[in-house]
């Protein structure tokens, strides 16, 4: 337990460093491009530490979390817009919708394992997709969507660095509260139904629910997510929360790596950056894009992150 | 009654293009146990590389409708042999993110080399349109359903009464115990990405007369062929065709009676329906169990 | 009596475990060699690295004066050394008949047919059973057809592992009858890794105890069956009467 | 090693974000920003648009630039999509340090860019159709191409002229598609024409037949198709097949020679309802903007070896609308000079109609003349209707 709580706290200093991280980097960025990245990175890392909960320790893999992020931006919008809540609160709203749904689709779903339980997750986010397009009188479909979202500029900040900021508190808070219950019960009920959900439940883990609650976390933190993108842009539409999504969502899971939330952050970096990276390549950037993709899971399946930070440790250890 | 009738052949037809879809899914996920995301991808260099072949190039038809099959199954087993074959890890998810990559890679190599619009291709020819009072097959309609036919009856042949076909299935059963038997498991799986990016080439050149050649075209058509896959029953070829049909049919008949717009959410909800009642398929038997 | 697989110094493992530690070993055609050992003694390890599905880490590897070092496992099994691996893997969703014609795969057609004879002669149940799934016949059916599987290709040398594992006794004579039927009439050169190490020794012209990765004892059947040692360790040597009956 | 790792990481984006180029910003040159869709499904406008933009480019350059100022051009893809739309804007503003934005020429993308134009302050002269992006005028935002309410009243009033008031649309169910459906009801409406039955279609969708069907037996008049190709050459090919005689008018998003290619014999005596663009031969010496679009028409050819499509009219409007906003400035170029300049007023014939830019009209079609034209194909020709 002694080695539990250690490894807990220096997951809490690594967690201050990236509070530090954001700050420096706020205010080394001039550039408003390199601050926007960086805030749909901080965004979309949400959604990804969520997804590793769900796929690196419970091992249930969703090719559907960009359902959840699209309903999580909808549902904010729709509390902003139509109900005139606040858009702190819309984040509440945006994380309990998603949240409650994901609990109920759970149930059922999350019977299925392996390429059944990816597929099905994929369907969901396609069906999701088509409501999103069709049921224009609350999401406005493709054209034209939401729009007219608020601009956050609270306490004299301009609206970017706002959301910058409340992206970034959202991603420590959702870590923290991640690293808790990975580090608790909870965690220790999900690593023993990844390992088999036969002696999982022979030692009195109610795995159906236990899975379903992790089904729903993940769901809620892809809604919060969604909410901020939707802050963040302040217009959307459907084609935003098409399968895509889902799966660079995965991409950034696995891209990162499956056995640590610090992973998922990685990840989200990586896979936001990457296509900016890749902008020389002009036409080609959508075949050098899917050959990275390619060479990264050959290479390095455990994850691009997980691999680095191995290097790293190598060397150190040779030095 | 005759629109009924005609939604039904409409979805046949479409049903058909899924089928074939489907059954490079089944077949790739019968000799290697990958679920091949790239697939779709196949179908939409089929119908690039016809209309690049016929209408940029000019050269003959027929030609083109080869060359469109030689080199979809080039690139089939070249993702094989160069990339899945050589992952270092065979965890499943990794390797679904692998073929997802090769799709992207595939997509925009496409588009590198065949441009991107959108472009027709003359129909096949050759059989009239058949009308029957307000009910009508295009001529088109009929080169895919007959091809389906002969896929269909090809396909049964070489599992069913062939040795190699039979090593494909024990390859992907028992890997191991195929390979003590002298029968190499890459070949096999090779074998199996060049018969479904091969088939994929041909559904998309079939396709490319009736609904036009795009580079984007293949995520669309892998995921019908996905969801009919799994509803026939993953593995299951007889299911694929059943699958796409029953998925081709479905939407026909709903955008026809319901609305259109919700028409491209059916395919899904049949999928899910089925992995939550049936997971094994409509068609899946109860998979023997190893004892 | 002509010498068929020769190893020294094999090294082999998994990752970055080596589980074999310079093996060294010759089998000869028509004698049946036995390798008996704990769980984990690495003797599986040892059939898989000969047959190819291990890579040889170092140590020299030959049948039939063929280098096996970095062969594919397919083209071993074509040489004519078959192992008929452990948990039997016959191929569970194809008829009793096609899991014979993939174990003739890569002979020709009349071949295979020759070869079927003999084994349906021997295996009268297997002809009943010839368009039966393979997956739905009992374990010792299934056993019988893993080896008739490696037997249809004519090989020289033969592995088997584990062939009685969770059989029951009658079966279990069945196969130790095979066993000795392919030795003497078949001239095929065998190599055996049994738990039921009594059994085992009583049949092998040869043997070897591992242990740990490593060969511990050699000799005759006989003299290991003899060597207080071995029947302490694994032939329950001073235990009761009663329970070795058992 | 995680922190290692993680401090790395945030090592490598402070200095993607410190180690940027500065450009060393002339005072004789005009940097000038353009965002399009060169891939994904809205490929089929920004590509031409693209090629018109750098055609444009070129040919300032070589005459010594715009009003003596270099022009200095910075594109990017856009690949259809908001978020990466949105991404590009920002590099162009702050990384590329451009004076103008032309772009981008999708209603969804122009939606997420007109707030991110509005918070930069930086002139952004949209490509797309659709009236909200301008009307009520924000400051910074103008747009060029016809409105979708422009061309479906033209659509309808056409009909209407032919006395066909009972229609059948059909869209699809794209952004494009959905705007469509919106003004051609809301515009029949007014005209008290009947819409009498709504079709729609997915964009990839390969059969079109069961909607045919329908439409059929709604007993209309006229069907107006609103959608981008594939979608209305399969349907033309389906009408043909399935026997379906009434009139067809297709919208301005199948206005490209490709219709007569790709749609052949299915094609023959429907209606497009296009800018002028479409028929830069055809047009009667008498139209006003006869010579723009046939001068551009004739420069684009024999630049590029290619049929013009329509779009190209749209990114032709828009650099030209920054020329005349630019030569207005004497003084060194800012973004707001830019944005007063054009607001000042700016009037100009387009290819896209009579522009007039003012504080008010940040659309420039003055709606004194149609931007857009009804032809009919005839013998495998586009005619004048």
């Amino acid at each position: 337990m002694k080695s539990a709580n250690s490894s807990l706290r220096r997951n809490f200093i690594r967690l201050g460093l990236l509070v530090v991280g954001i700050a420096v980097l706020d205010v080394a960025l001039t550039s408003q491009f390199y601050r926007s990245t960086l805030t749909l990175s901080l965004i979309f890392a949400i959604a990804a530490v969520g997804l590793t909960l769900l796929m690196g320790f419970a091992g249930q893999v969703s090719i559907g979390q960009g359902a959840f992020f699209g309903l999580g931006a909808y549902s904010a919008a729709f509390a902003i817009q139509q109900l005139g809540i606040p858009p702190l609160v819309g984040l509440v709203v945006a994380a309990v919708v998603p949240g409650f749904f994901g609990y109920l689709i759970a149930r059922p779903i999350l019977r299925l394992s392996g390429n059944n339980l990816a597929l099905a997750t994929l369907a969901l986010a396609a069906v999701f997709y088509v409501v999103a397009t069709q049921w224009s009188s609350v999401t406005g479909g493709i054209d034209p969507g939401i729009t007219g979202l608020p601009a956050l500029d609270y306490f004299g900040l301009s609206h970017i660095h706002v959301v910058l900021w409340l992206a970034g508190i959202c991603l420590v808070i959702c870590t923290a509260v991640a690293l808790l219950l990975i580090d608790g019960r909870f965690g220790r009920a999900l690593m023993a139904i990844k390992t088999s959900e036969v002696v999982a439940s022979c030692t009195g883990v109610d795995v159906a629910r236990t899975k379903a609650i992790a089904f729903a976390i993940a769901a809620a933190y892809a809604g919060i997510a969604g909410a901020l993108f939707g802050y963040f842009l302040r217009a959307f539409n459907a084609t935003s929360f098409n399968v895509g999504l889902s799966i660079e969502l995965l991409m950034m899971v696995i891209v990162g790596s499956l056995s640590t939330v610090w992973g998922a952050i990685f990840g989200a970096l990586a896979i936001m950056v990457l296509p900016n990276l890749l902008e020389g390549f002009d036409h080609a950037k959508l075949l050098v894009y899917g050959l990275a993709m390619v060479a990264i899971m050959m290479l390095a399946p455990n994850g691009l992150g997980e691999t680095l930070a191995k290097l790293v440790t190598r060397r150190r250890v040779a030095e | 009654m005759d629109s009924f009738l005609q939604n039904l052949i409409s979805g046949c037809l479409l049903g058909c293009i899924y089928a074939m879809a489907a059954l490079g899914f089944t077949i790739v996920f019968n000799a290697s146990r990958i679920v091949n995301f790239a697939n779709g991808e196949f179908l939409m260099l089929g119908g690039v590389g016809l209309a690049g072949v016929v209408v940029t190039a000019g050269l003959p038809l027929w030609l083109g409708v080869i060359l469109a099959i030689a080199c979809t199954a080039f690139v089939g087993v070249l993702m094989q042999v160069a990339f899945l074959n050589n992952a270092r890890s065979a965890d499943e998810l990794s390797l679904v993110m692998l073929t997802i990559g090769t799709g992207l890679a595939i997509r925009g190599a496409g588009a590198l080399i065949f441009g991107r619009s959108v472009t027709f291709v003359p129909d096949f020819g050759l059989f009239p349109m058949l009308l029957m009072g307000d009910v009508y097959i295009v001529s088109q309609g009929i080169w895919i359903a007959l091809t389906l036919v002969a896929v269909g009856i090809a396909l049964w042949y070489l599992f069913s009464r062939t040795t190699f076909g039979k090593a494909m299935k024990a390859a992907s059963q028992e890997p191991r115990a195929a390979a003590l038997c002298g029968i190499e498991p890459r070949q096999a799986a090779a074998a199996a990405f060049a018969i479904a990016a091969g088939l994929g080439g041909l559904a998309g050149a079939l396709l490319a007369p009736i609904s036009a050649a795009f580079y984007e075209n293949g995520v669309f058509l892998g995921l019908k062929g996905f969801a009919a896959a799994v509803a026939g029953g993953m593995g299951n070829p007889l299911g694929a065709v059943v699958g796409g049909l029953i998925i081709g049919v479905v939407e026909a008949l709903s955008a026809g009676y319901v609305s259109s717009g919700y028409k491209d959410g059916v395919a899904f909800i049949i999928l899910l329906l089925v992995l939550l009642f049936r997971p094994q398929g409509l068609l899946g038997g109860v998979s023997v169990k190893r004892v | 009596m002509t010498e068929l697989l020769k190893f020294q110094g094999l090294v082999a493992g998994y990752g970055q475990i080596t589980v074999l530690k310079n093996l060294n070993l010759t089998v000869n055609s028509g004698e049946i060699v036995a390798l008996v050992g704990a769980n984990g003694a690495g003797k599986s390890t040892l059939l898989n690295t000969i047959s190819g599905i291990l890579p040889v880490r170092s140590g020299n590897i030959s049948f039939d004066k063929k280098d096996l070092k970095g062969m594919r496992a397919s083209k071993i099994a074509r040489l004519g050394l078959r192992h008929v691996p452990e948990g039997r893997r016959v191929f569970a969703e194809l008829s009793v008949e096609d899991n014979l014609r993939l174990g003739a795969y890569g002979l020709g057609r009349s071949e295979f047919e020759a070869g079927l004879d003999p084994i349906y002669k021997m295996f009268p149940r297997l002809v009943e059973r010839r368009n039966q799934l393979a997956g739905t016949m009992s374990g010792g059916e299934q056993q019988m057809l893993a080896i008739c599987r490696a037997l249809i290709s004519k090989p020289r040398l033969l592995m088997l592992d584990e062939p009685s594992m969770g059989l029951a006794p009658l079966v279990v004579a069945e196969i130790f009858r095979l066993i000795k039927h392919m030795r003497n009439e078949l001239g095929i050169g065998i190599l055996l890794v049994e738990q039921n190490a009594r059994a085992a020794l009583r049949i092998a012209d040869r043997a070897c105890v591992m242990s740990l990765g490593k060969f511990e004892l050699e000799g005759t059947g006989q003299q290991l069956l003899r060597n207080p040692a071995v029947a302490e360790a694994f032939l329950g040597g001073n235990r009761p009467p009663v329970a070795q009956a058992v | 090693m995680d922190r290692r790792q993680f401090l790395g990481t945030m090592a490598g984006a402070a200095a993607l974000g410190l180690g940027k180029i500065s450009f060393a910003q002339s005072a004789n040159e005009l940097r000038l920003g353009f965002l399009a869709a060169t891939s994904g499904p809205a490929a089929f406008l920004g590509a031409s648009e693209r090629l018109v933009f750098d055609l444009m480019v070129e040919q300032y350059n070589a005459a010594g630039g715009i009003g003596g100022r270099k022009v200095v051009p910075v594109t990017y893809d856009t690949e259809g999509n908001s978020t990466v739309a949105a991404q590009q804007l920002r590099r162009l503003i702050e990384s590329d340090k451009v004076d103008v934005v032309v772009g981008p020429s999708t209603t969804g993308e122009a939606l997420v860019l007109r707030t991110i134009a509005e918070e930069s302050k930086i002139p952004l002269i949209t490509m797309t159709g659709t009236e909200s992006i301008v009307v009520p005028p924000t400051p910074y935002v103008f747009k060029t191409a016809p409105t979708d309410r422009h061309v479906s009243l033209h659509m309808l009033q056409f009909a209407k002229e032919k006395g066909w008031t009972n229609i059948g649309i059909i869209t699809s169910a794209d952004g494009f598609g959905q705007a469509g459906a919106t003004y051609l009801k809301a515009n029949a409406e007014k005209l008290g024409m009947k819409i009498a039955l709504a079709e729609e279609f997915g964009p990839r969708d390969t059969d079109m037949t069961p909607q045919i069907l329908r439409l059929r037996r709604a007993g209309i008049q006229a069907l107006m198709i609103w959608s981008v190709n594939p979608g209305p050459t399969i349907i033309l090919r389906n009408a043909e097949a399935a026997g379906f005689k009434t009139p067809i008018i297709n919208s301005f998003g199948v206005a490209s020679p490709a219709l007569l290619e790709q749609a052949g014999r299915s094609a023959e005596n429907t209606y497009v309802s296009t800018m002028r663009l479409l028929i830069p031969d055809l047009l009667p010496a008498s139209d006003p903007l006869q010579p723009v679009v046939a001068k551009i028409a004739k420069e684009y050819r024999a630049k590029y070896n290619q049929p013009v499509t329509t779009f190209v009219g749209n990114a032709h409007d828009a650099v030209k609308l920054v020329e005349l906003a630019v030569k207005k400035i004497s003084g060194p170029l800012s973004r707001d000079g830019i944005a007063n300049a054009i607001k000042s007023g700016v009037s100009f014939p387009g290819c896209n109609g009579m522009m007039a830019y003012s504080a008010t009209n940040h659309g420039g079609q003055d709606d004194t003349l149609s931007p857009v034209v009804m032809v009919q194909i005839k013998n495998g020709k586009f005619v004048p209707a």
